[in-house]
Formats: structure tokens, C-alpha cells, sequence
């Protein structure tokens, strides 16, 4: 009972994304002197509220959340709360006074942003007119990121998103699903992807088709996109830094547990990742 | 060719007659096997009761009964299929639908009564669609794998893809609230349960569902209604998989295009693992609650003691396949090896 | 004559191309016993199953004591008092005795709607069943999978005679069947005579019908060749009949007959 | 009860004949019903060649043909398995490991055939795992489901959930190659198809398969080696499981633990819109492919229509139940009608 | 007295409790043909089984030819020239006639460890076999399924007596058939044995032995309890020994066997 025990729900870490978060959660934990448990309700609400209630039952000191669905996690942040037992959320907001902290990157503003910087690309160098394409997965976030994108493009009237993909955060489903795209409309020549599969799936789909796209996409830098940046492929992408958002999730719990004050609120920005930054963020 | 004879080596087993010792263990033998799965569970329970101190905690233990309910109730309509020898892929996806559906015309504002009245229709409803194609003569696992494709297909249709939160009181209270003390989703387990027993022993629904399941042919020429029966049973589990579906979204408070993804592998685990058998005929609901209880307690006693959840995935696995060898397998051999002894007495 | 209890008139029935039953006519009496014999294919099982509303005829007529019936199914059937003793038993291995005996006619309690079962009430009128009649089984909440083939055919006979039966068909009763078996069957055929029950029996077996039928009835090809009684023939001139496929009276009488 | 006579009011079938072009008529609609799935097919691209130009195009038909071979590769193994009366529902799960296990492998440079080897080793192993529990007495639906979560769990554990890009070029061309101006997944997936309907139609063992699946009291008394058939046919699935595992793997550069999810639905319901029977005893491997074929091609039109991609889903599911409503349903009626015919002349 | 052809001794079997066959001898020599009779559960299939290889025994002995043998399944009772006709005729309703007659031995190309079959010359020797047996099917390439009930048996015959079969073994082949097929099963057994094959007849039907048999062996309760020749007895004498399960002529001999 001297070291703390922090529960991380995270969203599932069959995505990297997530990963990265409890790699940064557990170095700030060894750091700090707590143990971490992680649960991993691979993308399942229900999984997720139920690995939620195991940590109240296994009176966690501390719990760090991930939410796959805002709502969904209500009741037992509540229950949570009146056995005295702090939570961080990550990524997603909850409104619940028993959240103490919310870490993470707001989703639509910073789409925006990004869409932003798209809307320089194709004003500066495709004389603004593009047809383009979006590869997404239904999930709150990633609908976000589509959301976003589409507020800002509204400024440039000539840029149009003539088709959307479903890659359902599965690489065979984002490729083949990319695949179909680009065959149904060969006058693409910008793609949108606000996830990894999505943005690797649709990749592999235009190297197979021999097609010239401009691509702009979300999360990582995982290895496969290292090349198409140095290519000059990728334009553009968001990198989030996953890590620095479980590891402050764990350092304020920690200050939390001591009685220290904390922030409500913990925003960090990401960083868009071009041909010419990409060495200095690896 | 080989040219060796048969020698008569192996003991006359016939008469070797068996000590009281020797009875009395074989007694025993037979009952472990019969009730294996219970056995396993309290075995479990035990046993992680000594390694976590936060298992045997009320908390704990109401929370997994919460968390179980669903499978509970959807199995009790699955117990029916199986016991007409069917199977009901499409449950899982009668969940997603339904919490969508559900979420949209309460935020709609239908009143949360006529909301719930109406789900458990549109889910009785495919189920009956379900049991129609099965009729028709399309086995019952292609007829609900299509199902499963096709009602998450309308619901993402519906939604848009979108999740929506619930925020009307009583279909929260349906998820998190409790009755004379009682958590709501465990008392509508209960009460699925206790029907559910009732119908499939003491009724002559439930006697013909196994007659079907049984020999199809006899119950046929003894004038049952087999197509009947067989819309009915789907009908049953696609109503219980709606009733499934408003416990999962009144307990996500949510109702979303992605819940119950799997959960009709979890629900088909359950009734098997508490000796339903997959051929029809022979089904027992107090098995399938036992069986939907040991998934969850090994699920959750894993997570406390903090097993890397990807081996709690091959561990269920194991345990599906060692509970369903004792209790097929073994209790056939056991059970022929008792019948010796019995008849030596 | 007395109306008889059965009349089946002109009744066909075709599978496919395949002709099973063409105009078939047939009445049995009350008590009366019925062989009813042929090759195989000659149309017997066919027939009975038209009888026990297991098939539904393509055309033709069915009286039960004169009235004219028309059945959707094995259910009508019963409750018009004809049982069926199939081959096979029809029975459903993992029901207990009790359940396959009251299958399609439990004894259900008087709340209405729910057609909740009276368990021990059907158990005790199985067992009272199984007394009256002489047979044997283990327990009547056994499953019936775990009964020997003799037991088995002792429920799937209870469960014909139970309920007031007015004609029991039996198909093949005593095919497998050894010698003693045989001659319990021919008691049982005997008893439900003397209750005034009507039997209908399909045996390859000539000696059975012999032994305790009233009357042949000869079948080939879907058609009816001839009737005799039992008294006025012998197994040489039914074998006769059975592989000629003609009447051999009619047939010497009238030699263009002959050769159908 | 009911006092109504039958009547003689159907016409006398028998006596009708049938005239010369109502004979041609009914041999048709036979001839269109046994080949049903391939007619689906052909009208199904006939009609979207018309609807959407880029339907018909070299790229296109290659793309989707590329899209489909590990379905047909592993849909070989599968028209095995169900020829015996089996399932497999492991398949999507020994992708997923195969491939994590073979980008692990190359990472840590064993040279890539002996990787390639490995892996097939690895899934025929698990396939050998499979057919022993069935041959135990297991469900096949049972055994496998247990394969199917314990499996992915595996995987899951052994690249603790990592995705890890594959570099390999060897590996990469097996993916994204051609020989000889063919894609190599086409080839492999036509050499596959090949031999498959070689050793089904034209071996011992395929003979015995489906005479396994098709009364396996009789294979028994007969000599058929029952036990090692059953354990072979799972070994198949799973070794061409682990090839369409390495297909996946090229064609996507990575190794994930998420690779082939559901997958093995896909893979099911190909076999059995291709018209091999879920009980075992009739398979055909031409039909496997004609009928994964049909449903890459169904999404791939809709998609190409710009069809909301949720609507694939429900349509995907509706085609299933409807052609194999059309193969074993009205095959049987239609062949009966024909058979009547048949007999007139 | 020469060497049988097949000589069994001290035969036991128990399925579970169960004492199936108890130390049971039989012997046949080329030739013969034997009726082995005997009331429900006697055993007689069980014996079968055991020389066919589909069981196991728990003890005993089996020679052919003087040369001990131990079968380890079916395929080794056939490569030994031992045949059985099943009650259900064990026939693969999905496969064709072809298939069905070769399943276990098909014809192999000689391409080594591959396993082709030479599906033309399966089919030519099938056709050529139906031919020679007098036999008639549609087509040897229609599957069984298709077949009638007499067409279906007729398969499983030609499946037994065509590939050199020293013994056949048939199990009540004339249960449920008519006067007809019965006639055509009778013939069959008298040209088998014509051309030197051996056949064990099970069969409640007496008379088939009578007819087309050479010696009886009655069994009882999984023991042999006596042996005739045709020639030697009479129906009424081996019902007797049927029913009692005591040999007849030694009980007179000897009183105390009586009521074992
Ligand atoms: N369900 C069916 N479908 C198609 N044909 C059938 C069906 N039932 C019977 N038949 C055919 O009808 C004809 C009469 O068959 P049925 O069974 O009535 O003969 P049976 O006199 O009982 O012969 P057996 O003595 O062999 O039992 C046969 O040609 C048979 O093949
Ligand atoms: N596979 C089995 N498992 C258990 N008991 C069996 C099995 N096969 C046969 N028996 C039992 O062995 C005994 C002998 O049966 P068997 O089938 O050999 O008799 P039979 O003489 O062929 O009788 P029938 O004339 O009825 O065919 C019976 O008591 C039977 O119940
Ligand atoms: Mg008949
Ligand atoms: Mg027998």
C-alpha cells in the first residue's frame, strides 16, 4: 500500500497510437515510484466499462482513461469518484467534476489547424483546386478529424471531397477500401486519412495503382511512412505525441495523490510533421 | 498382412467386481463430470479468492454479475435455438442496432416505455426473419451470418457511424440503477432466467423445442409444428438479444454502431460451456448461467492479477475447449465406466 | 354392411414422376385385422402415411365412420383416433419415456395461455399405461436413447394404444424382430382386437397376417390387386398375386387380364 | 375437427406432357440453377460494366482479383474441411500470427524462404492442433472457436500489439510482384486453386474426405482412415490459412496482430455460396472461387458506385442468404421438377 | 477334416457391462454357407463385426486359412478376403456407384506417393462387374443417393463379392424385401457359392437358410449353443433351440443342462 497503483484503461493497443501513451505512462510511473496496470478493452465500449469497474474493485489508486465513447463511461466515473479514487482522461473530454485532469489534443480544433495548412498546399502549389479523397474509421475521434478538415476547406471553394473510404482501422479493410476508391474516381489527387491504417492502407493502394496523390494524414510516425515523407508522398502530418499525454497524466495523478494542485486541463499541440522537420521529431 | 493373434490379455472386466471404496469413487467421478463446468467456477473462485485480495468483495462480485447480464439474457434465447439444434450468429449485431435505434428515438422523444416496447419488436421481429430463412431450409449458420453482415450493415446505416449518448433517466436507471437494493441489469437477468427455465422444462413449448432439436423427423410425424417452432425460438432470441441491447446501451449510456461486436462468440461459448449441446435435443438454462458466469470470473480474475491481457484471450480459449472435452467427452466415457459398476452391484 | 370405421376412396399420390399411389381404395372394420402386403415400392407405407396425415393425397376421399375428414396433418390424424407404429419408432432419443409417450398431447394445467405441463400427472398415466398393457421399461422418466431396441418398441406401442385408438397402423412391426419378440407383437395385435381396435398391419411376413388377421389386401404398383379373407386363401396363391401383380381368380376367369 | 374431403382437383401431373420447348425451357432453368452463383456473377459484372466506367478495366479486375487470392487460397483449405463436415474458424486468427510471426522472423534476418517455411509449418501445426480436437469428438465449431480467440491472443502476445513493416524484398514481391506479366497473389492463388481441385476430384484423399463428410459410419466400415483424414483436412486449412497469412502480409509490407479479423467469414461464405454443402460430402473447389470471386466483386462495384460503404454490408448480406437460398433450396425443387420431365421423354 | 477357411476360438466381447460374446468358436470352410440364427441381442452381429474387423474382441483367436490373423480394422479384414453386406449397406449416398465399390481400394495411377486415381478404369470395372454379376444400375456414375432401395442393395452386393472375396458375410439381407428380391438374394448366395465363396447368412428368416444354406449355428446370449446341418433338422427344432437357448439333443442326453 506504499506505492500507489495507477489503472490505464486505454483504448486498444492493437493501434500504436495507444501504445505510445502507456509507453510514456509507464516510463513516468518506473520515474516516479508507482505501479501501472494497463487494461486493454481492444476498441470495445463495453469491455472498457467493464476494465473500468475491475479497477474500482481492485481499489486502484489512481486511473488513467482513454474513452472509446465519451458517454459511455458515466456511471462508473461516478462510482469511481465517490470511492475517492482520481481520474485522468485522456485524448477524449469527459464532463464528470470527478475527472481531475484532461490531457490530450483537442481533436476538431486541431484538424482545423491542419486542415489549414492543406488549404496552403493546394492554394500554393495546386493553384487551389483538388478533388479529394478521406479515408476514416467511425470512430468519435477520427470522425473529429474528418470534421475539422472539412470546416477549414470550406475556405477554398475549388477543393472538393468527391469520395470517403471506411478502413474501419484495419489495414486489408483501409487498402482495399482505398484500393476501390481510386480506381472509382482516377481525378484524385489528394488524400485525407485521419488515422494510421488509413493513411498506410491508402499509400500502398496509390503505389499499386502508380498514382500521383498528395497524401495528408494523422497519429504516428510509424516506420512505413518515414520513406513516403523523405519521397515527399506525405505532405503533411499530424504528429500527437501519445507519450506526452500518458506521461503527464501519471506525473499530475501522482501530484494529485500528494494533495499537490494540478491543472484542469493539459493541452499540448501537435506537431505537423513535414519533409523538412522530420529528422529533428524522430 | 500381419499374422499375429489376438491374445486374451485385457482382464475379464465383467468380473472384476468393484470394492464399496472403489464404487463410491466412481460415484464420485460421474457427478465431478456432470457438473464440471460448475465445478470449475467454484474451483476458480476459490482459488483466485486466495490470490487477489479485491475477488471476493461485493463490489467486485456485482460487478461482474452486471457485467454478465447481457450474456445472460442473450443466452437464455440462444439455450432455445441450440436446443432446436439452430445456432443465432446474428445476436451481436441485434445489440448494435437496437442501441442505436433506441438512443435515436428516445433523443427523438419517444417515451422511454414505447422506446423500449419498439426495439424489443424490431429485434423479435429480424428474429423472426431469421427463423423464417432457417424454415425455409437454409442451415442455421449461414442464414444468421448473414444476419450478423446485414443488421450491423443497417445499423452504421442508421447511425451514421455515430455513437450517441442516452440521457433519459429511466433507460439510465435500466443500466445503473438498482431495486430493493438489487442492481437493475442483474434483477432482469434474474427474471430472463427464471422464465427462461421454466419455459424450456415445464412447457410444452420447451418440451417440443427439444423434441425438434432431438429427432426433427419423429416431431414431425407427431404432428408438432416444427416451422412454427422454429420462427419462435429465433423470434425469442432476437427479442432477448434487444433486451441484451438496452442493458449494453443503458449501461454504456450510449448507443452505438459498434457495440457487441463478438458478443454472439461469447453468448455461443457460454451456452456450450454449461452443456447445452451444439446438436440439439438436450439444453439446460442453469448451465448456460453457470457458463456465462465462468467466462466472465475468468476474464475478471485475470485482469486482477494483472495478467497481460492478451494471454487472458488464450487462456479463454483453453478453458473453452478443456470445460467442453470434460463435459462431451469425458462424461460419456466416465458415465459408461459408472454403468459397470452400477450393474456389478 | 356397417359403415366402416376407415374408408379410403380413390386416393392417388405421386412423388415426381414416380406414380406411388393410383386411385387406391381400402376400408377396414372396427376390430377388424388388416394385412396389408406387397413388393417393395407396391405403394403400403405410402399409403398409411396418407392415412396417418403424414403425406397429403394428390385426390381421393377419406371417411371415418362415414363422415369424410380431410388432414393437415399426423395431428388430425390422431385426434380422429388413428395411430401409427413407424418402422423407425419415431421416438426422440434424448426425451424421457413419459415425454415421448404425451408428445403433441401433454397434459397441460388449466392456467390459460401458458400450456404449462402437469409432469407428474403424465408420469403416473404413463406408468399406469405401461401395467395395463403388460410392457416393460427401466423408469418411465428414463431417456429413451438408454433403452434397448426391445424397450423402444414397447414405448412406440404404448404410445399408439394409450389414447383410445380406433385403428393402429403398424408397418413392418416384426422386420429384425426374432421369434419371441414376434410373438409378443401378435399378443399385443390379438389384445387390441378384442378391445374392438382395428389394426392394420404391413408385414413381408405372410404367417403373421395369417396368424392373426381377418383379411389380405394385396398391393402393386400404387394399385389394390386384390382382397381376400384370411380363411379363403393361402400363402402360395397371396405370393402368387403379390410377385404376379394380378388377381389370380379374376385373372383365370377373365385371361385378358392376365399380363396388365 | 375439420369435416372437409380431399378432392381430386390437381391435375393429373403424370399425364401431362410436357411439349418440346417446355422440355428446353425446364432444362434451362436447371442448368441455371446448378450454376447459379457463376450466372450471379456474370450478370452481376455485366451490369456494373455498364453502370460505372471504371468497372472494366484491366486495372480493376486486377485489383480485385489481387484482393481475392488469399480468400481463394484459404477457401481452398476451407472447401476441404467442410467436404468432411467440418468448419474452420480459426483461420482469420493463424493470419494474424503468421504474419506477426513472419515480420518478426525477417526482422531478425532468417532468410526469407526458410521464414516462409516456418510459418506454413507453424499454421499446418495449429491445423493438426484443430483436427485433434475434432477428431477427440470436439464440435469443429467449438474446437475452432477456441482456436479462433486463442490464437489471435497469441499473436497478440508475441508482437505485444505491435504493427512491424516488412522490408524484405523477396517477401515484398510475393505482395506486390508479378512473373511473367502475372500478379504473383494471382498466381498463387490459381496454383493453389488448382491443385486443390486436383487432389479433391482426382486423389484417394479426396475421395475420402468427402466420403468421410458424407456418412462417416460408412467410411469407417470401409477402412477409411477417419481419424488421420480429419486431422489432415484441418492441417490444409491451416497450412493455406499461414500462406494466405504471407500474402496478406506482403501485399500490406506489415506484420500486425489485427490482420485477417473476420476474416474467416469471408472465407466461409465463399465456400458455401460456391455450393459446397455445410454437412459435408459434396464440395467443389471451382465453386469456392467463383463464389469469393462474387463477393469481392459485389463490393467492389458498390464501392466503385460510390454505394455508402454501410450499404455494402447489408447487401453483402442479403446476396448470401439469397444465393445460397437459390443453390440449395431451389436446386432440389427445380432438379425434382426436372426429373418429372426427364421421365415424360 | 481339412483346414477352414476360417476358424474363430474363444471369441470374447463386452461393451461396458455388457457380455456381448463369451468365449464363442465358429468355423466355415470355402464354399459353405452358413446360417447363423439366433433371438435379438444374441450376438450374432457382434461376431460379425469382430471377424469383419469393425470390432475389436477382448480375447480369442481368428485363422484364415490355418494362419493366425489379427485385424486391425476393416481394410485388414478385406485385404484377407473377408466381405460384409451391412444391414444399411454402408453405402456413401453422395458418391457415385463407382466410388462407392472402390471406396478403400480405389485404383491407383502409378505415379508414385500421389495417389491418382484412374477414375476411366474404375468405371469400366464396375460397369463390367454389374454386367457379370447380372446385376442393373442406371449408371455405374450416378450417385447412390439417386438410387432406389433395390438398386442401392444391389451396390453393396457387387461391392462385396467383386474383388475376390473368400467369404461374404451378409446381415438379415432380406429383412424388409418382398418375395421378389428375396428370390434374387437367394440366387446370388447359390452362385457365390458355386464359384467356391463362403458366406455367413444372418437371418431371422429360417427358411432363407433352409433354402440356400448348408449348417446352422444357433446362439444365445453371446454363446454358441448349437450347430446343424440343413439336412439334419427341421424349423421347428431350431426355433426350439432359439427360444430355449439350450441345445435340444444334448438337454435330452443330459437333464441337468437344462434352464442354464
Ligand atoms: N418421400 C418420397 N419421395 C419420393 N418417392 C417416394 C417417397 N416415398 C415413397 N416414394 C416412392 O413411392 C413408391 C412407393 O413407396 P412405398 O414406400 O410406399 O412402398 P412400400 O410398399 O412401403 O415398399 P416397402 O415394402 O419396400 O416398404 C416407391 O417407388 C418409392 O420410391
Ligand atoms: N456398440 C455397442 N455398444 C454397446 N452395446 C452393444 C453394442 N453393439 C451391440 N451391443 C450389445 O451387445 C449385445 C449383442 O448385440 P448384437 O447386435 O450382436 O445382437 P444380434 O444377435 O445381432 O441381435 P439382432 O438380431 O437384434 O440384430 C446386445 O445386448 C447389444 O445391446
Ligand atoms: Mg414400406
Ligand atoms: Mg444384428
Amino acid at each position: 500500500a506504499d506505492r500507489p497503483t495507477i489503472c490505464y484503461v486505454t483504448f486498444s493497443l492493437q493501434v500504436e497510437y495507444f501504445q505510445l501513451g502507456v509507453g510514456g505512462a509507464k516510463k513516468a510511473a518506473q520515474e516516479l515510484g508507482a505501479d501501472l496496470i494497463v487494461h486493454d478493452p481492444q476498441a470495445d465500449t463495453g469491455k472498457q466499462v467493464s476494465d473500468f469497474e475491475d479497477c474500482i474493485a481492485r481499489k486502484a489508486s489512481a486511473i488513467i482513461i482513454d474513452p472509446i465513447e465519451s458517454t459511455a463511461l458515466a456511471g462508473p466515473i461516478e462510482e469511481a469518484g465517490k470511492a475517492g479514487i482520481p481520474i485522468a482522461a485522456l485524448d477524449t473530454p469527459i464532463k464528470s467534476p470527478y475527472v481531475v485532469v484532461q490531457l490530450g489534443i483537442p481533436q476538431f480544433d486541431a484538424s482545423r489547424e491542419f486542415g489549414q495548412f492543406v488549404s496552403g498546399y493546394i492554394i500554393g502549389k495546386m493553384g487551389g483546386t483538388a478533388k479529394i479523397g478521406v479515408m476514416l474509421a467511425s470512430s468519435e475521434v477520427q470522425l473529429a478529424r474528418r470534421d475539422g478538415f472539412l470546416e477549414a476547406l470550406k475556405d477554398v471553394p475549388h477543393a472538393t471531397v468527391v469520395a470517403t473510404g471506411d478502413g474501419r482501422n484495419i489495414l486489408e479493410q483501409a487498402q482495399a477500401a482505398a484500393e476501390n476508391m481510386l480506381t472509382a474516381h482516377p481525378e484524385i489527387n489528394v488524400i485525407y486519412a485521419t488515422g494510421d491504417p488509413q493513411l498506410q492502407g491508402a499509400l500502398a493502394a496509390a503505389q499499386s495503382q502508380g498514382r500521383q496523390i498528395a497524401f495528408f494524414g494523422w497519429d504516428d510516425v510509424p516506420e512505413p511512412f518515414v520513406k513516403p515523407l523523405q519521397d515527399g508522398r506525405i505532405i503533411g502530418f499530424v504528429m500527437q505525441k501519445p507519450q506526452v499525454g500518458g506521461e503527464m497524466a501519471v506525473r499530475f495523478l501522482m501530484q494529485k495523490l500528494k494533495g499537490e494542485p494540478i491543472p484542469a486541463r493539459y493541452t499540448y499541440n501537435p506537431t505537423i510533421i513535414t519533409h523538412d522537420n522530420l529528422e529533428q521529431n524522430r | 498382412m500381419e499374422a499375429k493373434a489376438y491374445q486374451a490379455t485385457k482382464p475379464d472386466r465383467a468380473a472384476a467386481r468393484p470394492s464399496g471404496l472403489d464404487l463410491r469413487a466412481r460415484r464420485f467421478a460421474v457427478w465431478a463430470v456432470r457438473y464440471g463446468t460448475f465445478i470449475g467456477l467454484v474451483i476458480w473462485l476459490v482459488a483466485m479468492s486466495f490470490s487477489s485480495d479485491y475477488f471476493l468483495t461485493g463490489l467486485n462480485l456485482l460487478n461482474v454479475a452486471k457485467q454478465t447480464s447481457p450474456i445472460i439474457v442473450m443466452g437464455v434465447g440462444a439455450t432455445f435455438v441450440m436446443a432446436t439444434g439452430g445456432i443465432d450468429l446474428s445476436v451481436g449485431s441485434i445489440v448494435a442496432l437496437v442501441s442505436c435505434l433506441a438512443t435515436a428515438w428516445l433523443a427523438d422523444g419517444v417515451p422511454p416505455g414505447l422506446a423500449i416496447l419498439g426495439v424489443l419488436g424490431v429485434g423479435a421481429g429480424l428474429g423472426v426473419i431469421n427463423g423464417f430463412l432457417v424454415r425455409l431450409g437454409i442451415p442455421p449458420f449461414i442464414a444468421t451470418l448473414a444476419g450478423l453482415v446485414s443488421i450491423r450493415g443497417l445499423a452504421f446505416v442508421y447511425s451514421n457511424g455515430y455513437a450517441k449518448p442516452i440521457t433519459d433517466p429511466f433507460v439510465l436507471w435500466i443500466g445503473r440503477g438498482s431495486l430493493a437494493g438489487v442492481d437493475v441489469p442483474i434483477l432482469i437477468a434474474a427474471v430472463v432466467a427464471a422464465v427462461g427455465m421454466f419455459a424450456l422444462n415445464r412447457t410444452q413449448f420447451g418440451i417440443h423445442a427439444l423434441a425438434l432439436g432431438g429427432r426433427e423427423e419423429a416431431a414431425r410425424v407427431m404432428g408438432l409444428p416444427n416451422g412454427r417452432l422454429k420462427i419462435l425460438v429465433y423470434a425469442i432470441s432476437g427479442g432477448l438479444a434487444a433486451l441484451g441491447g438496452i442493458i449494453v446501451a443503458a449501461r454504456l449510456s450510449n448507443g452505438s454502431p459498434n457495440a457487441g461486436i463478438g458478443l454472439e462468440l461469447d453468448v455461443i461459448s457460454a451456452v456450450v460451456l454449461g452443456g447445452t449441446s451444439l446438436f440439439g435435443g438436450s439444453a439446460t438454462v442453469l448451465g448456460t448461467i453457470v457458463g456465462a458466469l465462468f467466462i466472465s470470473f475468468i476474464r475478471n480474475g485475470l485482469n486482477l492479477l494483472d495478467v497481460n491481457p492478451y494471454w487472458v484471450q488464450v487462456v479463454t480459449g483453453i478453458v473453452l475447449v478443456a470445460a467442453v472435452l470434460l463435459n462431451t467427452i469425458m462424461n460419456k466415457r466416465v458415465e459408461q465406466w459408472a454403468r459397470i459398476s452400477a450393474s456389478d452391484e | 354392411m356397417t359403415t366402416p370405421l376407415i374408408r379410403m376412396e380413390n386416393i392417388s399420390k405421386n412423388f415426381g414422376a414416380v406414380r406411388a399411389l393410383s386411385h387406391v381404395g381400402l376400408s377396414v372394420g372396427p376390430g377388424e385385422v388388416l394385412g396389408l402386403v406387397g413388393d417393395n415400392a407396391a405403394g403400403k407405407s405410402t399409403l398409411m402415411k396418407v392415412l396417418s396425415g403424414a403425406h397429403r393425397p394428390d385426390g381421393g376421399t377419406i371417411e371415418v365412420n362415414g363422415a369424410a375428414v380431410a388432414f393437415h396433418g399426423p395431428h388430425d390424424a390422431r385426434a380422429a383416433g388413428i395411430e401409427m407404429i413407424y418402422q423407425d419408432y419415431a421416438l426422440v432419443p434424448a426425451l424421457t419415456v413419459t415425454q415421448n409417450i404425451f408428445l403433441g398431447r401433454e397434459v397441460l394445467s388449466a392456467v390459460p395461455f401458458l400450456r404449462i405441463l402437469q409432469r407428474r400427472r403424465m408420469d403416473q398415466r404413463a406408468k399406469a399405461l405401461f401395467t395395463s398393457l403388460g410392457l416393460r421399461v427401466p423408469s418411465v422418466s428414463s431417456p429413451v436413447r438408454e433403452l434397448s431396441g426391445g424397450q423402444q418398441q414397447a414405448v412406440a406401442i404404448a404410445r399408439a394404444i394409450g389414447f383410445d385408438a380406433k385403428l393402429v397402423i403398424m408397418d413392418e412391426p416384426t422386420a429384425n424382430l426374432g421369434a419371441p419378440a414376434i410373438a409378443k407383437v401378435r399378443d399385443t395385435i390379438a389384445r387390441l382386437k378384442q378391445q374392438g381396435v382395428a389394426v392394420i398391419l404391413i408385414s413381408h411376413r405372410l404367417e403373421d397376417v395369417f396368424a392373426v388377421g381377418d383379411r389380405f389386401v394385396v398391393m402393386k404398383h400404387g394399385h389394390v390387386i386384390a382382397t381376400r379373407d384370411v380363411g379363403d386363401t393361402d400363402a402360395d396363391e397371396i405370393v402368387r398375386m403379390i410377385v404376379s401383380g394380378t388377381d389370380v381368380r379374376k385373372a383365370k376367369a377373365d385371361p385378358s387380364g392376365v399380363g396388365t
